[in-house]
């Protein structure tokens, strides 16, 4: 944390390998300057993402979760980021059924093209974030587990 | 009266062998809660009963070891225990020729009738062998409720703020005791290991805290988007009285309203779940 | 962009920049052959931004309104909604080829017509029409041309004097005000709507 | 439709106005046939060529204010024989159903709320609904001596993403009516072309020569008569016919029917009745 | 006991400029699980690899993470040092400190507390991997073809001349597909047959080839190296055994007024026939529909009587025949646009302004190269269809359904430029005096001695070129009135014409979805078959072992459609070099036990690689159903494993574990 003690969000990034993990490389390829709040995890493909994880990430004290992957179309397995949109059509349904917040989760397509896209969409989410605060609703929920 | 004729029934199958149990409806006094049972024997058909107490899905005893190893069933369903039914066959776990289904006619089961038999809208079951109907002339076998009728009580849930939605479920969750009736009784749960079970790594907290209970409640939910078919036996199980019926709305007007899907409608469609569309809406993508 | 390129826009998102330029539209138009500029050149001219040539052309005020252009074009590019849209354009600067002022003139008796009765009538009609159109061309045929119709279409009692006029006159007032404020051709401004 | 039907009816000013012959076809043959005609209350004009060359938002107030009295007033299905109003009605009706906003723009200026649930007709779409064998069976003097050329004109099957009753292109349904008359039809290639429409007056040269074509590849194909189901195409190819014949130097003598005539006539309804008496071209 | 050796890479200045390497190195050391935490300036480098190398075997490490770049630049490269000192490969996981740190993060103390996260999340994971060895799949060294067009036919012998065995599959009664019917080619204005039938021959005589036509693939199992294709031979009612392709069966034959389909409805053919003279194979068939014996089951029967070597056959039914192949190459080509009013797809709304199928004089593309070839049903006499009369004026329009969005192809087909260009060329020089008259909107002729093909169509044959699209045809007094737009010179255009030709687009032969299915391979909007990579695995698909050439992918003229189906039957061969093959093991299983066969995996998974199977006891007695992966097929994304309610199925490299020991080692 910096010294001016500003909040720092803690940010969760799922990715897949073959187009966002990609895109974050060429960010840093090209050098693009982006708050180092987030922690990317790679995974083959979107499709492998469960819903679990992005509760676990909750449970770990996420103040927010990115979830990135191929576009449309454009998927190393031709299908998984279908399966993956469908599951968070509904489970963005489920999470505001519940009253959590929604502005903590984002859902975004990122090519191996779009480094500016990545360096972007991490500083977006990374500022809302401060600005929303800590997640505190969640983290009560995950500490009252002692 | 309807039970004469299921009880009649009940007593050919056996004796015929078209069946080698009946799973039906038996009471212990008037007025109390129906149990499932096992006829196994002609001369037992007497055990059967029909009447607003019946509320049980039967439908759900048919994933268990000990039931499956009594021989070929005949099962007594309702339109909404129907539903499950066909959920069941869709996803592999029963075989529908392997299974005799007794059809009942029900215009509401339990006393105040229970929350879905508002806005019910098949009183008569249709993928059944047999069904049994209160009178001939009644009315069709399906009417069709407005899809408004039946969020209602979830529209007006979502009339609230994100903050007041959370703090009830915290409320409601808060009374959670980790039992998994909702669990037991759901015809749909049939994994030989739930997940919730499963260590290595323990994906939900076992714990009967806050943190375990969202985890589970929304792991439970979210497990039967799109399948669901609307029984509402865990909430009437729930010794917590936790509002699950709420969560379940949610995920059924989702799946109805971006696939037009209601689950154990239509033994033809093809489920939504484990699926994918092109169109599929992506707004929410950025 | 400019006020004008708005006005296509609302006159039902037409996607001029769709066009490439195929020229259907001028192959199926029944009165391209009396057009000073093609159908198609219309349309290149809006795509360019170049409104002000396109609204100047006789070939606006030509446009029959049939809308073969558009039942055929392949990018379904609406050419009779541009063909409108530079009309309004045209009527709305009194920018007009001079030769087509009387279509002009036309058509805003028919409006003014339409907004004191509220439907058409039409040997009133016919009356302003000649009268402005003599006014503005200040030609004595013009004011005859038709003037041999008039009798026969009274003998088929084709001609009513007295239209039936709209009950609630003041409803179509107060439309016609709503959607243009003043003048009886001015096109509302996009954040006027 | 039912045969004892009645539905919503938007005569338009040409109707009400000139064109009051077609009207009194519309009316009769449309009675003979059981369809009775609510006319809508106090209809307004759909603002034709003029609005939506002069002012987009009054090319969809007008029509939008007659659709709001029809829904008002409760009518599913209006009847527009005129196919410049059916045109007019229907495109205001899809301007407001792609754009929210604009309806309930719309809904304000008209004063009268709309959702757009009029479904706007043109008279082929009604006798279309009232069936063939009904038709047929209500036949007294089958057609014989008639072989027409049906004249769709332009705005009849456009535009055909929402008027799916026929081909755009190659349109019959008026032939199928013809020949459920009893009468003959001919193949020609002028069906859907354009004749000048509401041009008349302010570019006649044009309609003239338009017209001209019509007439000309009508009777090149053999047809003793032209059908058409538009006040203005009449205009164009009955009133104006003397103009075209003199401006051309020939005589085409090609009787104009408006397709309710001939289905009046057919039916057993007089020719004064029908209003035939009051067209320019008469029988020789 | 975990040992996890670290190793921090500075990137000469790339990482350590902005990651403090000491404090890391450190803090890395203190990790539970941490043998040993060391840095290097350059770990790729062949001393840093050596100390890799040299700490894996003096620490007995069981893990390894490399601190560094992005693990796509240099993954493979420390898992062979991890492999070359005895340690599994899959034992090593990356961190990447430089692309996802140190290259995006300037300030020192925010890189530094990442790069501790990303190692010690890549700590966690290493700890978690398990060994793992790649699979070896067995390899059948044949190959399917699927199509006899130009493409199938050059895919084929490339492959058999190379010693393999290949079956070759054709719908037709005969191989040659859409270039057998050509009149003659753009640019060269070679006979199409003339230079095809020899490749016919070739293929009916080669020894690789077995050649099935008139033959359709029923059903595909397996997986690449293993593919199982079950062939439905149509039932032809010849012996293509006995028959000698004399032609007295087809000469007696009275059913005579049958519509050709090689000569695309201009000629007739009888109802037991070859479809064209020099037809591979030379043997008939015949049209169950059109014969009189097979539709009345009695009667006629004067082919049997004439045939001499007693070949005819009436109850012959239709043969399934299971081939094997280590490959499959899909050769279907295409059809084009239907100009009759009728369209098999609700997108297409045909060309009502065109006439339909109405005007017997409007015809297509195809239908002219019938008309022009000198083996035509005119033998080469350009005569319209209607009345036989020599046209003396011929309207060419182009992208007829092509780069039309309304009425629902947005494509160019490509090809039509040159082979109108072509049509006014061959008809000018068989026509004296006639016209020519092309309606186009752009000449796309790029290609070796094209756009030279096509001025000389225009400069030295004269046809006339119009900018702009054909807005409507009418019928007048026998003549076709072409009304189109010359957009150049600004005004309407009307050509009176006695025959209209129309280059309608090219569209993916039919039956080709379903045939795609079987192998599941991916398809456009439009229907043509998806390519691995638009530019690096151009005739690979995403099933592995399915390759693609011709049009089934794209429109494509004759040298590009040989161009691929050689680069085909390259790929195959390359595959056909090899032992066998071996794939990644990072790939899904499925735990049986706990697996509720419930098959939401066998619906979701895009390769079609999870099977419903029974787990059994070693006596073969049922013990329940399951989920199974084919380790052949699946490519492992582990969509099953976030379908799976009850976590039955895992996926290597990724697994349950793993991921949530890292989510959890961030937790602090």
């Amino acid at each position: 944390m910096n010294e001016t003690n500003r909040f720092e969000p803690r940010i969760i990034a799922y990715v897949c390998n073959w187009c966002t993990y990609l895109g974050a490389d060429l960010a840093g390829t090209n050098r693009l300057e982006y708050p180092a709040n987030v922690r990317i995890i790679r995974f083959p493909c979107t499709g492998r993402i469960d819903f679990n994880l992005i509760v676990k990430a909750f449970e770990a004290g996420a103040d927010a979760v990115l979830v990135s992957g191929c576009h449309p179309g454009d998927c190393h397995y031709t299908a998984g980021n279908y399966h993956a949109r469908r599951r968070w059509m509904l489970f963005r349904q489920l999470l505001d059924t519940l009253g959590i917040d929604l502005n903590r989760i984002h859902f975004t397509w990122i090519s191996a093209a779009e480094g500016r896209k990545w360096a972007q969409v991490v500083t977006g989410i990374t500022e809302q974030t401060r600005q929303m605060g800590p997640y505190t609703a969640y983290r009560e929920i995950a500490r009252a587990s002692a | 009266m309807i039970v004469d004729q299921l009880r009649e029934l009940c007593a050919r199958l056996l004796s015929e062998g078209t069946a080698q149990v009946v799973i039906g409806y038996g009471q212990a006094a008037p007025g109390k809660p129906a149990y499932p049972v096992f006829i196994r024997r002609a001369e037992d058909a007497d055990q059967l009963v029909w009447n607003d107490q019946c509320m049980t899905n039967l439908a759900a005893t048919l994933k268990r070891r000990e039931v499956k190893a009594l021989g070929k069933p005949a099962v007594i369903v309702k339109g909404c225990d129907e539903r499950a039914l066909i959920m069941l066959a869709k996803e592999s776990q029963i075989v529908r020729a392997n299974i005799y289904v007794i059809g009942v006619e029900c215009n509401g089961a339990g006393r105040p009738a229970m929350a879905k038999c508002a806005s019910c809208d098949v009183h008569v079951p249709r993928w059944t062998d047999t069904v049994i109907r209160e009178t001939e002339s009644q009315a069709a076998a399906v009417r069709t409720t407005p899809s408004s009728a039946r969020y209602a009580d979830l529209e007006a849930f979502m009339r609230k703020t994100p903050e007041a939605r959370l703090a009830f479920w915290r409320a409601e969750f808060g009374r959670c005791v980790k039992c998994y009736a909702c669990r037991q009784v759901c015809p749909l749960c049939y994994c030989e290991r739930c997940i919730a079970d499963k260590n290595r790594p323990c994906v939900i907290d076992t714990s009967a805290t806050p943190k375990g209970n969202f985890a589970w409640h929304i792991t439970r939910a979210f497990h039967l988007a799109a399948r669901c078919a609307g029984c509402d036996e865990c909430a009437r199980a729930c010794p917590a009285h936790i509002d699950l019926r709420l969560l379940n709305l949610a995920l059924a007007a989702a799946a109805e309203d971006h696939f037009g899907w209601r689950a154990g409608m239509d033994p033809e469609a093809e489920p939504p779940a484990g699926a994918y569309s092109l169109k599929d809406k992506e707004d929410f993508i950025g | 962009m400019t006020t004008d390129t708005a006005i296509i826009d609302t006159a039902g998102e037409i996607r001029v920049q769709d066009c490439y330029q195929c020229g259907k539209c001028t192959a199926g138009c029944p009165v391209a052959g009396h057009m000073d500029v093609m159908p198609n050149q219309i349309v290149r001219l809006a795509q360019m931004g170049m409104e002000d040539r396109a609204m100047l052309s006789e070939s606006v005020w030509l446009c029959v309104s049939c809308q073969t252009c558009t039942t055929r074009c392949p990018k379904s590019v609406d050419c009779a909604g541009v063909m409108d849209a530079m009309r309004q354009l045209s009527a709305g600067r009194d920018a007009v080829a001079p030769a087509m002022r009387n279509t002009l003139i036309f058509m805003r008796a028919f409006l003014d017509n339409i907004r004191r009765n509220g439907r058409l009538n039409e040997l009133e009609l016919v009356g302003q029409f000649k009268t402005a159109g003599f006014f503005s061309s200040l030609s004595i045929p013009f004011l005859f041309k038709d003037a041999m119709l008039g009798p026969k279409m009274m003998s088929r009692r084709k001609l009513r004097l007295l239209g039936k006029k709209v009950r609630d006159r003041a409803i179509v007032k107060r439309i016609f005000e709503r959607c243009h404020g003043k003048t009886a051709d001015t096109p509302l401004k996009k954040d006027e709507q | 439709m039912t045969s004892a039907a009645s539905i919503g009816y938007y005569p338009g000013c040409a109707l009400h106005g000139s064109s009051n012959d077609y009207e009194a076809s519309v009316r009769a043959c449309l009675g003979a046939l059981g369809v009775e005609l609510c006319e809508l209350n106090d209809w307004i004009c759909c603002g034709a060529t003029a609005a939506h060359s002069l002012n987009h938002n009054l090319a969809v107030a007008l029509p939008a204010r007659n659709l709001a009295i029809a829904e008002r007033d409760g009518v599913r299905e209006l009847l527009a024989p005129c196919p410049m109003c059916s045109m007019e009605l229907i495109r205001g009706n899809r301007a407001m159903a792609r754009d929210e906003k604009l309806r309930r723009k719309m809904s304000e200026i008209v004063e009268l709320n709309i959702k757009g649930e009029t479904k706007v007709l043109n008279l082929i779409q009604v006798f279309q609904g009232i069936g063939m064998d009904a038709i047929k069976a209500a036949v007294k003097y089958p057609l014989t001596e008639i072989s027409a050329a049906c004249y769709y004109g332009c705005l009849l099957t456009r535009p055909p993403e929402d008027l799916r009753f026929d081909d755009c292109e190659h349109p019959s349904s008026m032939e199928t009516i013809i020949e459920a008359l009893g009468g003959k039809t001919v193949e020609w290639n002028y069906k859907t072309e354009c004749c000048g429409a509401g041009m008349t007056l302010a570019n006649t040269d044009t309609v003239l020569e338009l017209s001209h074509k019509i007439l000309s590849n009508a009777r090149a194909h053999g047809a003793n008569c032209v059908v058409a189901a538009c006040p203005m195409c009449h205009v164009n190819l009955d009133m104006k016919q003397g103009d075209v014949e003199r401006r051309y130097g020939v005589r085409h003598g090609m009787m104009i029917y408006y397709l309710s005539d001939l289905t009046g006539l057919a039916l057993g309804i007089d020719a004064h009745t029908l209003g035939i008496d009051r067209h320019f071209v008469v029988t020789k | 006991m975990a040992r996890i050796g670290v190793f921090t890479c500075w990137c000469g200045e790339n990482v350590a400029r902005h990651v403090d390497i000491e404090k890391v190195t450190e803090t890395v050391a203190q990790m539970p699980g941490v043998r040993c935490s060391i840095n290097y300036k350059y770990m790729c480098s062949d001393p840093g690899q050596a100390q890799i190398r040299d700490k894996i075997q003096s620490e007995r490490l069981t893990g390894l993470v490399v601190a560094s770049c992005s693990p796509h630049m240099h993954l493979k490269t420390f898992r062979k040092a991890a492999q070359t000192a005895g340690l599994n490969p899959y034992l090593v996981e990356m961190a990447n400190i430089r692309e996802h740190c140190s290259w995006v993060h300037h300030n020192r103390e925010e890189a530094t507390a990442k790069a501790l996260d990303l190692i010690r999340m890549s700590v966690e994971k290493v700890k978690r991997d398990h060994e793992l060895v790649p699979i070896r799949v067995p390899l059948t060294r044949r190959a399917l073809v699927i199509g006899g067009g130009v493409a199938g036919i050059q895919a084929a012998l490339d492959i058999a001349d190379a010693g393999h065995e290949v079956a070759l599959v054709e719908r037709e009664p005969s191989i040659g597909g859409k270039m057998a019917g050509l009149s003659e080619t753009f640019p060269t204005l070679d006979c199409s047959q003339c230079i095809l039938t020899p490749r016919m021959v070739e293929v009916g005589q080669h020894p690789n080839i077995k050649l099935y036509t008139y033959s359709e693939v029923e059903s595909v199992e397996g997986y690449v190296g293993n593919f199982k294709i079950t062939i439905r031979q149509k039932a032809r009612y010849v012996d293509m055994v006995k028959c000698t392709g004399c032609g007295d069966c087809w000469n007696s034959c009275p059913i005579k007024k049958n519509l050709s389909e090689f000569d695309c409805g201009m000629g007739f053919r009888k109802a037991i026939y070859i479809p064209f003279p020099q037809a591979v194979p030379a043997r008939p068939v015949i049209d169950r529909l059109a014969c009189t014996r097979l539709k009345r089951g009695t009667g006629c029967g004067l082919c049997e009587k004439k045939c001499q070597a007693k070949a005819i056959n009436f109850a012959d039914e239709d043969k399934l025949v299971v081939e094997q192949a280590g490959a499959v190459i899909v050769a279907t080509g295409y059809k084009l646009y239907n100009i009759a009013k009728e369209q098999d797809n609700a997108q297409l709304s045909g060309y009502g302004e065109y006439g339909y199928g109405k005007y017997k004089d409007v015809i297509d593309a195809l239908q002219f190269e019938r008309l022009v070839s000198a083996s035509g049903p005119t033998g080469g006499e350009i005569k319209r269809p209607s009345d036989g009369k020599i046209p003396q004026s011929v309207v060419f329009i182009k992208c007829v359904g092509s780069r039309d969005n309304a009425k629902g192809l947005a494509y160019c087909s490509k090809i039509c430029c040159m082979y109108t260009a072509k049509h006014t060329m061959l008809y000018k020089h068989k026509t004296p005096g006639g016209e020519a008259h092309v309606f186009y909107m752009d000449i796309r002729a790029g290609g070796k001695a094209y756009d030279e093909f096509v001025r000389r169509a225009i400069e030295q044959d004269g046809a006339k070129y119009y900018r702009g699209r054909v807005s409507k045809i009418t019928e007048e007094n026998g003549k076709l009135i072409v009304r189109g737009a010359d957009t150049l010179a600004g005004a309407p255009v009307t050509i009176e014409a006695d025959m209209v030709v129309l280059a309608v687009a090219m569209r993916p032969a039919d039956g080709v979805h379903a045939l795609a299915q079987k192998l599941n391979v991916g398809y456009d909007e439009f229907g043509f078959l998806s390519e691995s990579h638009p530019k690096l695995r151009p005739v690979e698909t995403n099933a592995a072992g399915v390759f693609i050439c011709g049009a089934c992918h794209a429109p494509k003229d004759i040298p590009e459609a040989v161009a691929q189906a050689s680069a085909a039957a390259g790929k195959t061969l390359v595959m056909f070099g090899r032992e066998e093959l071996t794939r990644e093991p990072e790939i899904a299983r499925i735990n049986e036990q706990t697996c509720a066969a419930c098959y939401t995996c066998v619906r979701g998974c895009p390769y079609t690689a999870i099977e419903r199977a029974e787990t059994l006891t070693p006596k073969g007695v049922h013990v329940k159903y399951t989920a199974r992966v084919n380790e052949g097929l699946c490519m492992g994304c582990g969509t099953c494993v976030a379908l799976c309610p009850s976590k039955s199925a895992e996926l290597e490299g990724f697994t349950e574990q793993q991921i949530y020991s890292m989510v959890e080692s961030l937790m602090t």
